[in-house]
């Protein structure tokens, strides 16, 4: 039997212990398109994609491929039937190779020895990034690349199956415009070739201009299926939220204070290179840059977590010392970091431990037990002032969506009651409607006094929500503007270092 | 506090759920219990029950002690060696008429806390791996208790000292009360403490405990010398019980700690884990042992039987926690 | 003066440990310096000690093998070299091939520790035999010794066999459990003085230290006092400080180019309340 | 192929600047070296160096083995047992005027691959920590050695059989060549074929080389199957070498390996090593056994003696790697 649909998914469900996170979802998709899942987070699109790749089997449902229903037979099974996957988790085998990690599995041999014959793979993966029309050294380790670049290895990863179907999971979520507009061109060149991609972003800039067809998902279920032309931002997030979003970028004025952070000839190594700003009460100070620019460095050396070889730092007009994160927090410093999954969460243990952890001293008595009810109280707040989609403040953050861990990640840090806030790609993955809520949260935290520095790679959120904007490019600041030279082009040039 | 309030207001209830969820083990243990007292008559009765939580308690205490190290990701093969150390340390200063019988409990302690307090060091200055650490401790604490006991059991200990191990009270084996206060703290250290709350954040995910500002090195310290602690505690109260305090002691005992604690489903992943599982696999392995006994199993089949009995309790673990 | 190599089988066991101090004692006495080395319990590890001692070129080489069979290449190693070698404590299979064996067998304690039971029961009863590690070579020599003589009173019921690996805490949960089963045990063969000293503790504290009768080998200073005080039965003697000082003498009368008898035995003795004070 | 080419375009070269770049276990290797050089006048002879190769020998080869275990991130506790089992089996078949001597070689080997196999499904299909699979396997083992001997040494072996381990080419003994044989074909798995980058990827990021269709239950099974493989070679040379085989052999040899291995810098944690590293381990571990009796150090200063060298070599080697 022919069918219009190269995939369908029908009637799928599936529960987790104290979850029903599917539950009767269906999915159809033609070849040559571009087909965006699109909900809020912990709707359920993940899974859905992993019952496609193999990794989950469905509590029930069917899956045919051009019309003939079939069975997926783990991981490898699918990729047997041309399904691949780009994770929105990344997984890097950090001690291996580019090239290593792209063939894992498929290593070109000599003959039928079993010796891996290296010069070709690595020509291989070469190839394959001129292709795609990346720059990336096959040789170079995952261990040494920045997310972004990592990201970038996944992405050909996937595209080097050859698959018929290719789902990608927030594949933008840690990449800068440049890279984007690299993974467009590829996308674009799949669709050529009659290929199917499913794409999951939280992006509605990206989904307008390249989704052919969107799903809508909420709360495990089916929403509805429509033709992109058919949709508006406004519509689309109406039916993702069952609710309008007013304000994208609420920003307010407010009045700045003192300076109280002060960063002086700054340099890392050579990854920050003689940074120097001040930030003051009240000020969201947005940093800028593409992939590598050395933002992340910029604010893992202030937080301690890095050593400086230069530079001084001064809080509240005084020199300080912080040599380590610890030392940060007595500063009331908090740092939202770019990785949550390396550096910002404990995912074998509970939400509210993950959540309390900071401050944990100040849930407990003087012999250090902990006040339990008060604690759990607590927790509940950052729960809900966070809208954290979770059966019980008890669920192991591992089985959390990626969305609402990385709202984990913000509560914990916000609990922790800091003065200078530094965020690091803080709306990774999060989804429009939470993603208002979040620079809801932090432009009033900023008319509480708090200081903010925020990084981000989407340049809509950072000339939004900005008061200042820092550009770097190579370890050094190459720009600076106040809000009212804000302009996208401006910050692209000193961006790419053209100034 | 209600039991109710208690279990739904704070961690304890979390990792007492945790550790309940995992009925596979429940099941082995059962299914071990039903089937001895089945099979032996002399296997049901309250002597026997007491004597095996006798044998057990040792071997239990130390288990307290590997459960926190397992916890923070970490492993601890040192603690026979400083069973043996404690034990010679605290037996020389027992013999009658010397000290009173507290002297030698405060240096059994000491040496041990002090032993784990190196492991702990090491660890969290060298950044080196606890496996290596501990084996490399391992025998240089035995050399230490052959060089301090020149090779020879020290012998004729005061009947005070002998009491810790021998003693009964209300007809109960001291070392059962001992074996359950050690219970006592480490499950209110690990589970209502913040000290606990942080053994589990380094286990988790180190990084990120350090990036949240926890002193894991500090953290790690701890539970060595907590481990070293309970260790010299079970080297007294062996030496006590066999009125010896024998260089050779407690040769093995760290892995059959870590069996207690693995088999009660504590990972040695880290992260994960709680002491009442430890307590759980503690009695597997103690009633295990006692019923090969009793049915007086040949001794090389003993041997197999026990291999095929630990990984078949976690097997099945395994399989029901997956099958859910 | 000389230079002696000498591998023990295993100094954490306390005999052995005697032994050496004996030796040590001795070597002081004749101007001998020595080149010690701990067998670990392992035939391997002796025999690499061996070599060892081959590449220092020593004078002569003393052993005490662990393992009556694993360390016949030991032997072989040093008559190759054509150093002169003493064998003591306990024996190896090619024994021959050495200059000299000081000591005695430990198939004949383990004979003597069951006769003594045998006969203690009147062959006739219900025993519990302790064994030392299993497959280790003093164990196998032991064992063997045992039977031996159990083979002559079929009377004699083994109700409960079970190695306590020579240690003391383990034989005592070990006989802890057996006495659970209340079957009727009228003796307790353990196959050295630390196992029987736990065994009796048990026993004891059952308050059957009456009606069972412990006995071990090696006569460690516990079980002496132990003997003395009329708690275990008896147990079997061998005497360190005499084979470690004779091996010594031994080895410097060859070096001396002196003649020495093939064989020096220092024969095991039975030891009871009654003649427990002639040791002392 | 020239050397650069080699370092350049493969694997092999990229594993071995990593081991080279850990200049601190050479530095301990070296200063180990000299120092017993000087002191001892019997150390730096022709006959020594031998004897230390002929001494590291079997535990070199188990310790290959242990280093492929390593690398998935597992570890192999039963590796001892193994020993005696394959010393057991084949020396039951050694008997002079039986089989001729490659029937018990087979057996070992035979014997060998068959118990790591059995690890190795265990852990593939149970999912359960390799830890607890094979500290279960060692005493199920160690039980089917004695069972199959009834607890007594196999005596009487052929002189064929002998001189496996106990014979010599051009003077050097023979173990020294199996043992340079294992470490080739340990190191052309590991660092050329598909298998070795397979392992790297499985210690790596299990999950990692889970969804990129990597069959990782495949992985384990080969490498606790070589694994056991080795043992039951290191089985056979041992039980030649001794001309027995012994139900008690190769107790402890476990942790010998693993600290070769580790103090050869492939970490516990799975996903880095290399074979040359472990060599280099083995050879600190027989150095430094060798030099402690040339020294005659008192046996139980040895034993602390031997602990500090170890977390030594470590340490220094971590401070090396951390200080660039
Ligand atoms: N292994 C698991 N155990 C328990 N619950 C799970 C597990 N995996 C997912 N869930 C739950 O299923 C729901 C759907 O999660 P999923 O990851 O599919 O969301 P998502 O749509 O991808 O969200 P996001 O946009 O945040 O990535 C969530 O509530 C999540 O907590
Ligand atoms: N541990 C490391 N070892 C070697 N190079 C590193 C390491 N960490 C970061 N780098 C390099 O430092 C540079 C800057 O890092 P990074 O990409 O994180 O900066 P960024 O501006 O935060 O960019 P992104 O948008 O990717 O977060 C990159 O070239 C990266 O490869
Ligand atoms: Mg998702
Ligand atoms: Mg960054």
């Amino acid at each position: 039997m022919a069918s219009d649909w190269l995939l369908e998914m029908v009637g799928i469900s599936k529960s987790f212990p104290g979850v029903r996170a599917l539950d009767d979802v269906c999915l159809r998709v033609r070849a040559g398109s571009v087909h965006a899942l699109i909900g809020e987070n912990g709707a359920g699109k993940s899974t859905l994609m992993k019952v496609l790749n193999g990794m989950y089997r469905p509590d029930a449902g069917e899956i045919r491929l051009r019309g003939e229903p079939v069975q997926i037979n783990g991981l490898k099974g699918a990729l047997d039937l041309g399904i691949s996957m780009i994770y929105q988790e990344l997984n890097p085998i950090p001690a291996m190779t580019v090239a290593e990690n792209i063939f894992i599995g498929r290593e070109p041999v000599y003959g039928r020895s079993g010796v891996v014959n290296r010069r070709r793979m690595n020509a291989d993966a070469r190839r394959l990034f001129q292709t795609l029309g990346l720059e990336m050294n096959p040789s170079a380790r995952l261990s040494s690349l920045s997310v972004a670049e990592m990201q970038m290895v996944e992405i050909a990863k996937a595209i080097s199956f050859d698959s018929e179907i290719i789902v990608m999971d927030e594949p933008t979520s840690a990449i800068t415009d440049r890279e984007v507009e690299k993974l467009f061109e590829i996308i674009h060149t799949l669709k050529a070739a009659n290929k199917a991609v499913i794409y999951i972003s939280h992006k509605m800039n990206e989904l307008f201009r390249i989704a052919d067809e969107m799903t809508v998902m909420r709360d495990g279920r089916y929403i509805d299926t429509q033709p992109t032309d058919k949709l508006t931002p406004q519509s689309l997030i109406a039916m993702m939220v069952g609710r309008r979003i007013d304000e994208m970028f609420p920003k307010e004025d407010v009045p700045l204070g003192e300076v109280v952070l002060s960063v002086d000839g700054l340099s890392q190594d050579s990854r920050v290179r003689n940074v120097s700003f001040e930030l003051r009460r009240g000020e969201i100070l947005g940093i800028a840059g593409l992939m590598g620019a050395g933002r992340t460095e910029l604010v893992e050396t202030i937080f301690g977590i890095r050593k400086p070889s230069a530079g001084r730092i001064r809080i509240g007009g005084r020199p300080v010392a912080i040599a380590s994160p610890r030392d940060a927090i007595r500063h009331r410093i908090a740092l939202v970091s770019e990785d949550r999954k390396l550096m910002g969460l404990n995912l074998r243990a509970s939400v509210k431990d993950n959540v309390s952890l900071v401050n944990l001293a100040r849930y407990c008595n003087l012999g250090g037990v902990i006040r339990a009810r008060q604690e759990v109280d607590v927790v509940r707040r950052q729960i809900d002032r966070f809208k954290i989609k979770v059966s019980s403040y008890r669920q192991i953050v591992d089985t959390l969506s990626g969305g609402n861990q990385q709202k984990v990640v913000i509560a914990k840090w916000i609990l922790a009651d800091p003065e200078i806030i530094i965020l690091d790609e803080p709306t990774r993955g999060i989804d429009v409607g939470a993603k208002s809520e979040i620079h809801k949260i932090m432009v009033a935290l900023a008319r509480e006094g708090k200081a903010i520095i925020m990084i981000s790679s989407e340049l809509p959120e950072v000339l939004g929500m900005s008061d200042r904007i820092l550009v770097m490019h190579g370890g050094e600041v190459t720009g600076e503007y106040a809000r009212a030279d804000f302009s996208q082009e401006a910050v692209m040039a000193s961006a790419t270092g053209s100034h | 506090m209600s039991m109710a309030s208690l279990a739904g207001a704070d961690g304890y209830g979390t990792k007492v759920k945790q550790i309940a969820a995992r009925y596979g083990i429940y099941i082995a243990f059962a299914v071990m219990f039903v089937f001895l007292s089945l099979w032996s008559p002399w296997f049901l009765t309250f002597d026997n029950i007491l004597n095996i939580l006798r044998q057990c308690s040792i071997n239990g205490i130390i288990a307290v002690g590997a459960t926190l190290v397992i916890i923070t990701g970490g492993i601890d093969l040192s603690v026979g060696a400083i069973v043996a150390l404690a034990a010679v340390s605290a037996s020389s200063v027992a013999h009658p008429d010397s000290y009173p019988v507290i002297v030698p409990i405060l240096v059994g302690l000491a040496v041990g806390a002090l032993c784990g307090g190196v492991n702990g060091f090491i660890i969290a200055k060298g950044r080196i791996a606890p496996f290596i650490v501990t084996l490399g401790m391992m025998t240089i604490v035995r050399g230490a208790s052959l060089v301090m006991s020149d090779g020879r059991p020290v012998i004729n200990l005061s009947d005070e000292y002998n009491t810790i191990g021998g003693g009964y009270l209300w007809g109960v084996p001291l070392p059962v009360f001992l074996f359950i206060a050690v219970v006592l703290i480490g499950a209110f250290l690990l589970h209502f403490c913040k000290f606990g709350r942080h053994v589990y954040a380094v286990g988790g995910n180190e990084l990120a405990a350090t990036v949240s500002g926890l002193n894991v090195g500090r953290v790690k310290l701890g539970v060595y010398t907590l481990a070293g602690l309970f260790a010299g505690f079970a080297g007294i109260i062996l030496s006590s019980r066999v009125m010896t305090g024998s260089p050779a002691a407690g040769a093995g005992y760290e892995l059959d700690a870590i069996a207690a604690v693995v088999i009660g489903g504590t990972s040695l992943a880290g992260g994960t884990g709680a002491i009442l599982g430890t307590v759980i696999g503690t009695l597997i392995i103690g009633t295990m042992n006692n019923g090969l006994d009793l049915l007086n199993v040949s001794s090389y089949f003993q041997q197999i039987v026990k291999g095929i009995i630990i990984i078949s309790a976690v097997l099945l673990d395994q399989y029901t926690k997956n099958s859910r | 003066g000389y230079r002696i190599g000498v591998s023990y089988q295993n100094l954490q066991n306390e005999f052995i440990v005697n032994i050496a101090k004996a030796v040590e004692e001795k070597a002081k006495e004749l101007d001998v310096t020595l080149i010690e080395s701990d067998g670990q319990g392992k035939a391997e590890v002796q025999i690499s000690q061996v070599e060892n001692f081959i590449a220092q070129h020593v004078d002569a080489i003393m052993l005490i093998p662990f393992d009556k069979e694993g360390c016949v290449p030991a032997v072989q190693k040093a008559v190759a070299a054509k150093i002169p070698l003493v064998v003591f404590n306990a024996q190896v299979a090619n024994v021959e091939l050495a200059n000299t064996y000081v000591g005695s067998d430990d198939i004949e304690a383990g004979r003597i520790e069951m006769q003594y039971i045998a006969d203690l029961l009147g062959g006739k009863g219900n025993i519990a035999i302790i064994h030392g590690p299993n497959g280790h070579s003093a164990e196998v020599q032991r064992t063997e010794g045992n039977k031996e003589v159990l083979e002559k009173y079929p009377d004699i019921q083994v109700l409960f066999e079970q190695t306590a690996n020579w240690d003391r805490a383990q034989a005592l949960s070990l006989t802890e459990n057996w006495l659970q089963t209340g079957r009727p045990l009228n003796a307790i063969v353990a196959q050295n003085d630390e196992m029987a000293l736990g065994a009796y503790k048990a026993v004891e504290a059952a308050g059957k230290a009456k009606d069972i009768p412990v006995i071990g080998i090696d006569a460690i200073a516990d079980a002496l006092k132990s003997v003395k005080d009329g708690k275990m039965a008896a147990t079997v003697f061998q005497d360190a400080h005499g084979q470690g000082a004779t091996a010594v003498e031994m080895a410097v009368k060859i070096l001396k180019g002196e003649d020495v008898p093939k064989v020096v035995n220092i024969p095991f003795k039975l030891i009871t309340k009654e003649n427990v004070d002639s040791l002392q």
